[in-house]
């Protein structure tokens, strides 16, 4: 079964791509919400080293990252160790283990750009919201969200074409299982060491193209509804 | 008493100390110098900044050492000094957030009228950064108002309207005010809007209070800075006698003088407040029969003092048991010999305010 | 000073190869030369387009056939060794393993290199399917990239066991850790590996002479002390 | 004359439609209802929008359909109507923004007397968060100042100052137009503040220019909105005679007229610009002599026109070629029996503006 | 020479990473500011495809466009072999090669952040500046930067950490040459496949530790000199 010079195992490789990109990217938008918001409001000295701390997965090659991952989620671990313990399953070779691996290292592109959005946008406006009887949470959808729409969109676009070239971590706690763990980028990495350029090609190019139509629709609605600037 | 505060807070160098106590309904002026603390006390009594100190509201603690009622729990309206409204909102949409938020049957004020009444309704459909600056402020106005508030606390909210937008907007507010029968901190540095609108007033000064008390009597105290402002002004309470539809005008009675305001419909209640400046006023030795002004007072000189104008003197003038300013050159004092105690003629334009 | 004579080695190579290399620059201290291990598929691209390497050492004898065929080499594809696969877990002897062994349900993780692209995975492939373990095993494993990729997986215990290369299993750290087994290499087709010397070399003495040290005695002995069958032997 | 400009641009259902001539040097107060365009015209003034149209400032080209200055060539000074202080600089910082860019030989402000006057210096190490509304605003007109502008613009630049303060900028104001000799384009809705500051005036409605002239000719134009507002007010210009440092007053002619006026110190130069207030004006049959206000001028009723106050009517009066405005109720209209052509009395007080 | 347990050859390694950052970091910044610019400012519909194409590197494994750079700055490349012809040297396995390859892979990381600091300030400082004679650099020295320093911070903090860790681009185009294209992550990582975990371990902690230390630094100032927030 092979369409546009794609065989079957890289449809699903490919499905698997955008599923995890897709989760990841939305676990991470909820988790670095709370802490971009704090990181953006807080006068504490501490605010600095968790900065910090939020920027270092890049630091390391991701397939090293990938490499002391596997061995935290592995059942000799810390995480998977303490999951078999429980009955459970370790995390090594597993979609989850994807998502938990591919959320670390995408961590700094949404926290900073969340946190940059929501420092523009001061207090004022969460004030005003609250002066009109809106609660926390009515003033995080109605105000934050919508204020701080640019820096989501920048979280999001970057968070989620990263994942999809992803390659590093994945490779080192995925195992390039078919159909659980070979994401498109560990299968595009096989064909061309494999020296099967044309599948190579085609792969890349189904994704580029992909992706760019769906970036492109996402930044095209972004401008359709953008807020026409402050001045005058 | 309705509404009561204390509150501290410090701001480098600035430090608000401030203590107060306003009626239940009616407005209460704010009243001081640029860095007075104005915005300041406001946004404390809005919870916006977390001040030492306590505030009841109608009776409700909404905050002391241990409670702090958190502002969208407090149902005020809150006009900002600046520029406040949502970007990302079409000015129907900005004046529908709060009015979405009260319940219906807690809305006490009307969508429609107030769009029409503060002029907007063209503009509905636009985003705020297509507005003027004074369309700007009249939806933020609107915006508070249909939060059917409360506690109303509007910080210069008319400051750069037009006189003609001013004088559309102010009858509403007034009205409203009565309709609503809440209390309404109203800081504004146009002493003639004060004048009209509030009962009640408190000065402010480096973040202290320097006077609070009703209006009519901290406008004439020469000890406050009010009575030597370059509008000084005198606010009467009087008593309806009579309306003379033809001539619109209103007999009044103010202790035992009579006084005549020109207006345009019969008075609705039978007090009117009355504001007089003391610009307004001239001293003359003998009542001016054959002139165009339409009050002849007989009243008796209380205190002359220095005025801030050139060339000029405050002359306190005792209306029976009320206060009026009169601003008279010095030439004049001299001229006529004027002194404490002398009877004299007022020759008074006033203006019917409520 | 001189550029170091630079050799690109095929990762299964690595242990090896320092050995050697150790022997060759106390034998010959003029002639500097520089050690990088990595997958072969990516060296053999890597030299199409133009990269620094004098000498290639495949883990797979198509890789420098391709090349020499391209015009990318100086002389012959040397044949230097035949490589042999293993059963090793890093959590038990596997001395006492074999082959069917690993249909037991407590390997739920079973590393083999990669065996689109990589040589050793495509024997440990064969020899899996010649014994009919294939389709009882295929769900349970996982790949590596590359051959010592794969002896990570097992490293870490993420994998309870895997099918590497000879090579690195006789490395003194993990013969530490007790046995593999040595899987029949009548199971899958022989794993010649070759090298060659590239264009940019052809005038270069020292790769010259490292070529011929693959030769001496000192060399094959080492080769043979990590699991090689050397090629006329 | 030095400033003229044709500029069309069109803003949603807006369109700027204007033309007009400035004067070489003092204010023109541009004067208008909240959305009438007075900011967008300031903005093609400053070259912040791009108009279709032209500008010429001191016979210099500034823009037309081939040429367009750039903003920052443009020596302009620009107050903004919303806050523009920069956020990242110091007061002191964003003072010496512009004063800096000037060079040494083209300033023709001095720094230090500018702060002290604004009442700023002790700002000066703040960051703008820390202001006060009217704070801010003051930083805003010394920046711009600070600039040496060769054409001011000021947006609003007092609307949300004390009137103490107002008080103490303009007469620096006054006399820093005067020192710079430039024109100054001034959008107010003071009209108090417009009759002090301004020589001429600009008159916009829905992005047009409904009348354009000198001030105290528009102010009293019966035809224009100006005269029928709350405050409305006549500017006359009169030929100093006298000053009476004791009295503080000073003793005008104003065509054949005598007036007198209360003033701090003597005049500098020999005409003075007065401000007389319809509502300052009584008339009345016979002279008043024993009464404080300080003028009592022959005139003659030239028109009696109706008046938006209630019960009021807007009487013109002719005193000699110049006009002022009384407003006068409708019951003293009837009483004295006023008809255009009757020679009566008013009773002035006038103040003196320049 | 072997101190804190980290060998000479890693030490050059660790030098030349930071060094490649560094460069690839200033020549990003300056190259993004005037693109930022004009993406945050511009209302053509061309918009919307260049902020597709700019998020584009990061859809494809980094292997991969190392492999795609390969090609194109090898000899037989359309840039390697245009330079050849020239008498010049490709610019596969040189410092300049990485260099190229480093900037494209985090040319989003700078763009984006660029982009909505820009959007976020809006034009009226630009306006007042002007109205204060300030030309168009004077502008950009004196109110952009400073306004937009959140937003510059994070792009040099994104790419800077991201170049620290690139791994995949760098192996394909650089080679993994000691002492020119091998940087820190190549090393560890090559520590890592030829069981040295030792090494490994210094090597990434060193790398760790600096890059934290860096970043607590760099926030601190940042922090120190900050806007206190436009809210009263
Ligand atoms: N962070 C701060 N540091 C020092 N002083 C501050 C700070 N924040 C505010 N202030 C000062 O607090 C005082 C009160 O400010 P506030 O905004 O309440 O004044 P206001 O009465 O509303 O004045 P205005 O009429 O100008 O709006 C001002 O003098 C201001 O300078
Ligand atoms: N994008 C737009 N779409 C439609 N109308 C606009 C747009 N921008 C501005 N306007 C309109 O242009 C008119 C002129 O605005 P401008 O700011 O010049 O008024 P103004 O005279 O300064 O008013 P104010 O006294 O309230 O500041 C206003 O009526 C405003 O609503
Ligand atoms: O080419 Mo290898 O030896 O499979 O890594
Ligand atoms: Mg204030
Ligand atoms: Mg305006």
């Amino acid at each position: 079964m092979t369409w546009l010079g794609i065989g079957e195992a890289d449809w699903i490789a490919l499905q698997l791509t955008f599923r995890l990109a897709l989760i990841s990217t939305a676990l991470l938008l909820v988790l670095c919400l709370p802490l971009a918001w704090w990181l953006a409001h807080t006068q504490r000295r501490i605010k600095v080293v968790i900065e910090a701390l939020v920027a270092l997965p890049l630091v390391l090659p991701p397939t090293v990252i990938g490499f002391y991952l596997l061995i935290l989620l592995g059942p000799r671990g810390a995480v998977g160790g303490t999951l078999e313990r429980l009955g459970a399953n370790h995390l090594a070779f597993t979609f989850t283990g994807l998502v938990i691996g591919s959320m670390i290292y995408s961590l700094p592109f949404v926290v900073q750009p969340l946190q940059n959005a929501f420092q523009a946008m001061g207090r004022r406006p969460l004030e005003v919201a609250a002066t009109l009887r809106a609660g926390p949470w009515d003033r995080l959808v109605s105000v934050v969200l919508p204020l701080s729409r640019q820096g989501l969109l920048t979280a999001a676009v970057l968070s989620f074409a990263h994942t999809l070239g992803e390659f590093g971590v994945l490779l080192m706690i995925g195992g390039g299982i078919p159909g659980q763990t070979q994401v498109a980028s560990i299968a595009i990495y096989s064909h061309v060491e494999g020296m099967d350029y044309a599948s190579a090609h085609h792969l890349s190019l189904l994704l580029i193209v992909t992706a760019f139509v769906m970036l492109v629709c996402i930044y095209a609605l972004n401008k359709r509804f953008k807020i026409v600037g402050v001045a005058p | 008493m309705s509404l009561a505060c204390e509150f501290r807070l410090a701001r480098g160098d600035f430090a608000l100390d401030a203590r107060m106590t306003l009626p239940e309904r009616g407005v209460t002026a704010l009243f001081g110098r640029s860095g007075s603390g104005k915005t300041t006390l406001l946004r404390c009594l809005a919870g916006l900044e977390r001040a030492e100190g306590w505030l009841t509201v109608n009776g409700c603690r909404w905050q002391d050492d241990e409670r702090f009622l958190p502002v969208h729990r407090r149902p005020l309206g809150y006009v900002f000094q600046e520029a406040s409204l949502f970007p990302h909102l079409r000015v129907r949409d900005n004046l529908r957030y709060g009015y979405r938020r009260v319940p219906v049957a807690r809305r006490r004020v009307d969508f429609d009228e107030t769009v029409r009444l503060l002029g907007v309704e063209a503009l509905l459909e636009r985003y705020p950064q297509a507005l003027s600056g004074g369309q700007r402020q009249r939806v933020a106005i609107a915006r508070a108002l249909l939060a059917s508030p409360r506690l109303l606390l509007m910080d210069e909210p008319m400051a750069s309207l037009d006189a003609t937008s001013k004088a559309e907007i102010l009858p509403y507010l007034e009205r409203l005010h009565d309709h609503l029968e809440i209390p309404v901190v109203y800081v504004s540095h146009a002493l003639e809007e004060v004048a009209r609108l509030a009962d009640h007033m408190v000065l402010l000064e480096a973040g202290r209070v320097l006077a609070t008390g009703p209006l009519h009597e901290l406008l004439t105290r020469s000890d406050l800075p009010l009575a030597h402002a370059d509008n000084a002004a005198a606010v009467l309470e009087a008593q309806v006698l009579d309306y003379d539809a033809g001539r619109q005008l209103v007999t009044l009675s103010c202790g035992d003088v009579r006084l005549r305001v020109s207006r345009e419909q019969a008075p609705s209640s039978q007090r009117l407040r009355l504001s007089i400046r003391a610009s307004d006023v001239a001293i003359s030795l003998s009542p001016a029969r054959d002139s165009s002004v339409l009050n002849c007072l007989p009243v008796r000189i209380a205190e002359i003092d220095d005025d801030p104008h050139p060339g000029h003197r405050l002359v306190r003038l005792a209306l029976g048991d009320q206060a009026l300013l009169a601003r008279i050159p010095r030439e004049a004092v001299e001229r006529l010999a004027l002194a404490p105690g002398m009877a004299v003629h007022a020759q008074v334009r006033a203006r019917a305010l409520t | 000073d001189p550029q170091p004579t630079r050799i690109a080695a095929a990762s299964d190579l690595r242990f090896v190869m320092d050995e050697i290399l150790e022997n060759f620059a106390s034998d010959h201290p003029e002639h500097p030369i520089e050690m990088l291990y990595g997958s072969s598929g990516r060296f053999r691209s890597q030299i199409e387009h133009g990269a620094p390497f004098d000498l290639f050492f495949s883990a797979d004898i198509a890789y420098p056939r391709a090349l020499e065929q391209a015009g990318h080499a100086a002389g012959e594809v040397i044949p230097y060794a035949e490589g042999r696969i293993v059963i090793w877990s890093d959590g038990l002897d596997a001395s006492e393993l074999t082959l069917s062994d690993l249909a037991d349900e407590r390997f739920r993780r079973i590393a083999i290199a990669n065996p689109r692209h990589a040589p050793y995975g495509d024997r440990a492939r064969e020899a899996l399917r010649a014994s009919g373990l294939w389709e009882t095993l295929e769900r349970r494993l996982v790949f590596g990239e590359n051959i010592a990729h794969t002896l990570q997986l097992v490293q870490s215990g993420a994998a309870e066991v895997g099918i590497i290369a000879l090579s690195l299993v006789r490395h003194p750290s993990i013969l530490d850790q007790g046995g593999y087994h040595l899987i029949d290499d009548a199971l899958h087709a022989p794993l010649t590996q070759g090298f060659i010397i590239t264009r940019r070399a052809a005038d270069n003495p020292t790769a010259r002479l490292f070529a011929d040290y693959m030769g001496a005695a000192e060399t094959r002995s080492i080769m043979r002390a990590y699991g090689f069958q050397l090629p006329d032997e």
